[in-house]
């Protein structure tokens, strides 16, 4: 095991990693920006080196600065949180070169992944399912009745140059792909200048399922079951939670073994998230791939009983996986609330400011993970992730009560600060929520049925 | 203070300045602890410098603190009366590194206690993997002390060298 | 279920109760004591009723007292907590005849249990191993050596009259005991006037260990593991954990099996504790029968996922356990510290006052169970308990680990405020509470060797 | 103040009494709002009432409150120069029930408002679970006003009566 790690990152995941980092004995350095010189994991770690100003650019996302801290303060390995450098290739390279340990997959492995489509493409050689369409642009309504053939309706004829919702057709039946195929090219020439278009499956509705996974340099890989992540606003998970509603077993379990697998085929190393779009036919389809530890992992922990960063370092430490497939038994349910120092009522802008009151949810079945405390300033400089509560019950109707009145208990002020606490119970309390059959359209739709109230 | 400006002869300056400089040093090495004022005038130069009557403790974070008790050596520029001001400011370093006094092993100093500095003079370099971040003087003033030695790991915003502001007036 | 419950304790079991009740949709009822007036459940219920002044015996203690605030509040049932009148048959008789679900055994249950030797004799009849002795004092040498050698050696000679230490003698092989007998029997003459004596198996060093039992009204009943209650200092339990360690697996279940047992032999209702006394071959013998929720519950709703206060709502409100014994399947180690307001260096003598830090552990797997805050005033009335930390962990090593990364990041501080968190400390980095082989004499011993440093 | 006590005919002294309760009581009623000071005397028997200058607000929880707007009755035992203090105090709960004003349904309550108390004399019952309470005044006092009806419920150390004590010099 290392000696003493550097935690190049801020927050709550900069205490989270420092709590598992003093459980294995390891020594802490905590790296802090001008902005979070009196945060708790400054005060929690052993050593704290400022490495710069606010701006992330120049300390939490700045490789010199922090390779410098990590050498000036005698560490011999770097965990990178998530966000910042957490998945950048030639951070985990620097590291490498510079003789410290990058706590994460290697730099060849993140670079492979990076590139979104060449990771698709990696995937589709593993065998992972993708959601069916034309990989190169359609030339022809031949072409295009060919394709649809394999790709079933509804699908989508989007332009090759388009974007932002313009320049893209849905069609639901044969008999509308040939006009909807020569309106969408005649569209795609006139807004872009550039008539391709290609054609996809159309998900009406989906839900954003991911399976975390822990890789050894060994080539020994398990999955710890998969996560729902469907309670989204604009690509921000607010809910998380395991097992996802309405997914049977089952496909978890072949989501499970096609996460394996594609971890192994590209000779992944350390916790990795591998995300998945699932219809509503309990279809599902590889998205992408997050190399790193993420916000939502506490209730993959909650349900499995495994520190997932304490593993992180025990693979990075070239230890061998200790745990195989069949010792990890997801048990009950959990869920994770995002609590935001952001005002719903005003499209969630952030609201930096001082907390006067911070009184956090506790007991049975409860964990909050946490960086603020009453007097905490919250900058305006970083993301507003002020809490994350998770709660665990033997089945996801308990749960739900639990949160509920975890939620009910959490009590944050200050001057100018908001928080999603209230939007979050009223997400709770919602019957689509409540009966899991929500998808990623559930936030919007909550915040249309307000405006129309 | 107002500062009048005589038009003068350049090298009588200089000359005048080396004997008010010093003068003006050797004052200040001979009289027993920092003189709240110094007043050196010869013809037309004069330098005078005060000291505030300060507590002695840490320099605190911000970016002027309370002058030092460490005694700056007193000199002036080119034909002007200067005063120095009553506080004293910090160099502090841009970036989190390793700190060096000069361009390379065995070179000459960029600076050494008692230098005027001006703005945008290079006073030192942090290292931080091979890039070197040059460190510069942001007014004028005199280098009082370095706080840092060469080669030492230094954080971001540490403080360097502590400076005696001269405004040119 | 119930409408409302009122809770007639207070500290951090009343917010338990309090937090159970919210999760299952049922309304709380707190009471206080003057003292009490600005307390966390206060806050945190429903309604409160004030019901007396600051000694028990006045307020939480006081029958008259809890059943008018009952019936003034609209309660259908009350929750006691621990100690009080949680094992009070006249309380909870009364709360029956004036129509208010105790949530508890019923009264002529807590009545037989309550008297230590009836319910003995109780346990013994329905087969519990009894640690051996002579129930009747005996008369003769030739009685006391008939009834040593069903006892074996060591064994104790006790006087009847007997208390504190005195009056006592310890007999190691069958050739002392004439003497000892004859001893024993004259110091307890000329000490307490009555020469009676009696004689019992004497365990030089035991664990205490219990079981944990839920049985509802239908006559099924179930065990919950074992926990060891052996860190103590003068009967106060400091340290409990499960499962066991150093018991077999097959000790613990039976154990289950006698405890599951004798609560049927009983009509037991409710959540139970049987006790027990583990010598170093692993042989046990029952002790008591506490009729009541323990303070040391979490460590076992950690490991079983059970929450056990949810499951005496549901017993009470006439509900058949969901629960069978084969769904219950602990899981991994948990560990409880209790954190006592007192000073171990002066014979930890409470140490009431204001807190003006107090910050509480957090992070994976940790709990805390406490009414206590920031500005918190701890009276000088109560028990000096001031917050449970709860960890779980994989293994007993892991749990360990995370103890002592909890206890570290727990701040308490107030004027002449004291606390065990240190102690708790010392405890757990002990050699012999590492490798489990301490026994419930560790905490005398620490004191001994830190007296001889 | 000080009293002093004549010797006097004990029945005079009851009708005399009685004159200058009842004009007080007149004055009381008649004036604009609650007087600060009422002085009655009659020969040698004299009654003064001094009330203290109060915001109007909230009880406190303390035992002894500021007074209340609600106007006392002025009254005066025998034979004494008395005044009221200054402060008013409460009669509490002594345990939570429900509170009786009479020894039973039907029958004449314990006190009114305006009827003059003793220590230890029974004013009201707490009863809480069948266990009649007794509530008892703790001084020498006249109840200014009933707080609880009849009947009602209330709390451990809940304010029932509000009593302007008298000191007996």
């Amino acid at each position: 095991m290392f000696r003493r790690v550097l935690i190049a990152n801020r927050g709550e995941i900069a205490l989270r990693v420092a709590r598992a980092c003093r459980e294995l004995g390891v020594e802490t350095v905590a790296v802090y920006s001008t902005e979070d010189a009196d945060s708790a994991v400054v005060r929690y770690a052993d050593q704290a080196v400022r490495i710069g100003p606010g701006p992330a650019r120049r300390s939490y996302s700045n490789i010199p600065a922090i390779i410098e801290a990590a050498r000036l303060s005698g560490a011999d390995a770097i965990h990178p949180g998530y966000g910042f450098l957490s998945e950048d290739p030639d951070f985990a390279e620097v590291c490498e070169a510079e003789g410290f340990v990058f706590i994460g997959p290697p730099a060849s492995v993140l670079a492979r992944l990076g590139d979104k489509s060449d990771a698709r493409a990696q995937m589709a050689a593993a065998g992972l399912p993708m959601l069916p369409g034309t990989p190169e642009p359609v030339e022809s309504v031949e072409e295009a009745e060919a394709a649809a053939a394999n790709i079933g309706f509804p699908l989508i004829i989007k332009a090759v140059a388009g974007g932002g919702g313009r320049g893209m057709r849905i069609v639901e039946t044969p008999e509308d792909l040939a006009d909807a195929f020569a309106q969408t090219r005649a569209d795609a020439l006139a807004l872009f200048g550039d008539g391709r278009v290609y054609l996809e499956r159309y998900l009406r509705s989906a839900r954003h399922v991911e399976i975390q996974i822990l890789a050894d340099q060994y080539g020994n890989a398990v999955s710890l079951g998969a996560r729902d992540c469907s309670v989204q606003r604009r690509r921000q998970k607010l809910v998380e939670e395991t097992p996802p509603p309405g997914v049977p077993a089952s496909v978890v379990e072949e989501m499970g073994k096609d996460a394996v697998r594609g971890a192994l085929a590209v000779d992944y190393v350390g916790a990795g998230t591998f995300e998945f779009l699932v219809d509503d036919e309990n279809r599902y389809y590889f998205m992408e791939i997050n190399c790193r530890i993420q916000v939502e992992h506490p209730v993959t922990e909650m349900v499995t009983g495994v520190d997932l960063v304490a593993e992180q370092l025990r693979i990075a430490a070239g230890e061998p996986l200790s745990l195989r497939q069949e010792d990890i038994v997801p048990r009950g349910a959990a869920i994770e609330c995002r609590v935001n120092a952001e005002d719903p009522a005003r499209g969630f802008i952030p609201t930096p400011g001082r907390l006067e009151r911070f009184h956090t949810p506790a007991g049975p079945f409860v964990r909050v993970d946490t960086h603020a405390e009453p007097g905490y300033r919250i900058p305006p400089t970083y993301d507003p992730l002020l809490a994350k509560v998770i709660v665990w019950g033997p089945d996801r109707d308990t749960a739900i009560r639990r949160m509920a009145r975890a939620l009910g208990e959490f009590q944050i002020e200050g001057p100018g600060v908001r928080n999603t606490v209230d939007f979050l119970s009223r997400v709770l309390r919602d019957e689509r929520f409540r009966t899991g059959v929500h998808r990623t359209n559930l936030v919007d739709t909550l915040f249309a049925e307000s405006e129309a109230d | 203070m107002t500062a009048v400006i005589e038009p003068m002869d350049p090298g009588r300056v200089d000359q005048t300045l080396e004997a008010v400089h010093r003068h003006a040093t050797r004052l200040l090495t001979q009289a027993p602890g920092l003189p709240r004022r110094v007043r050196v005038r010869a013809g037309d130069v004069s330098v005078e410098l005060e000291w505030p009557v300060v507590e002695s403790g840490q320099a605190t974070t911000a970016t002027t603190v309370a002058a030092p008790v460490a005694a700056p050596v007193a000199s002036g520029p080119l034909a002007t009366e200067e005063t120095v001001s009553e506080q004293v400011s910090q160099i502090r370093a841009p970036m989190v590194g390793v700190f060096y006094r000069a361009p390379e092993p065995g070179a000459k100093p960029f600076v050494s206690e008692g230098d005027l500095v001006e703005p945008g003079q290079q006073v030192g370099i942090v290292e931080a993997m091979k890039l070197m971040v040059p460190i510069e003087a942001d007014q004028h003033g005199r280098i009082v002390e370095i706080l840092v030695a060469n080669g030492e790991s230094v954080e971001y915003d540490q403080p360097l060298f502590t400076v005696a502001p001269l405004e040119v007036e």
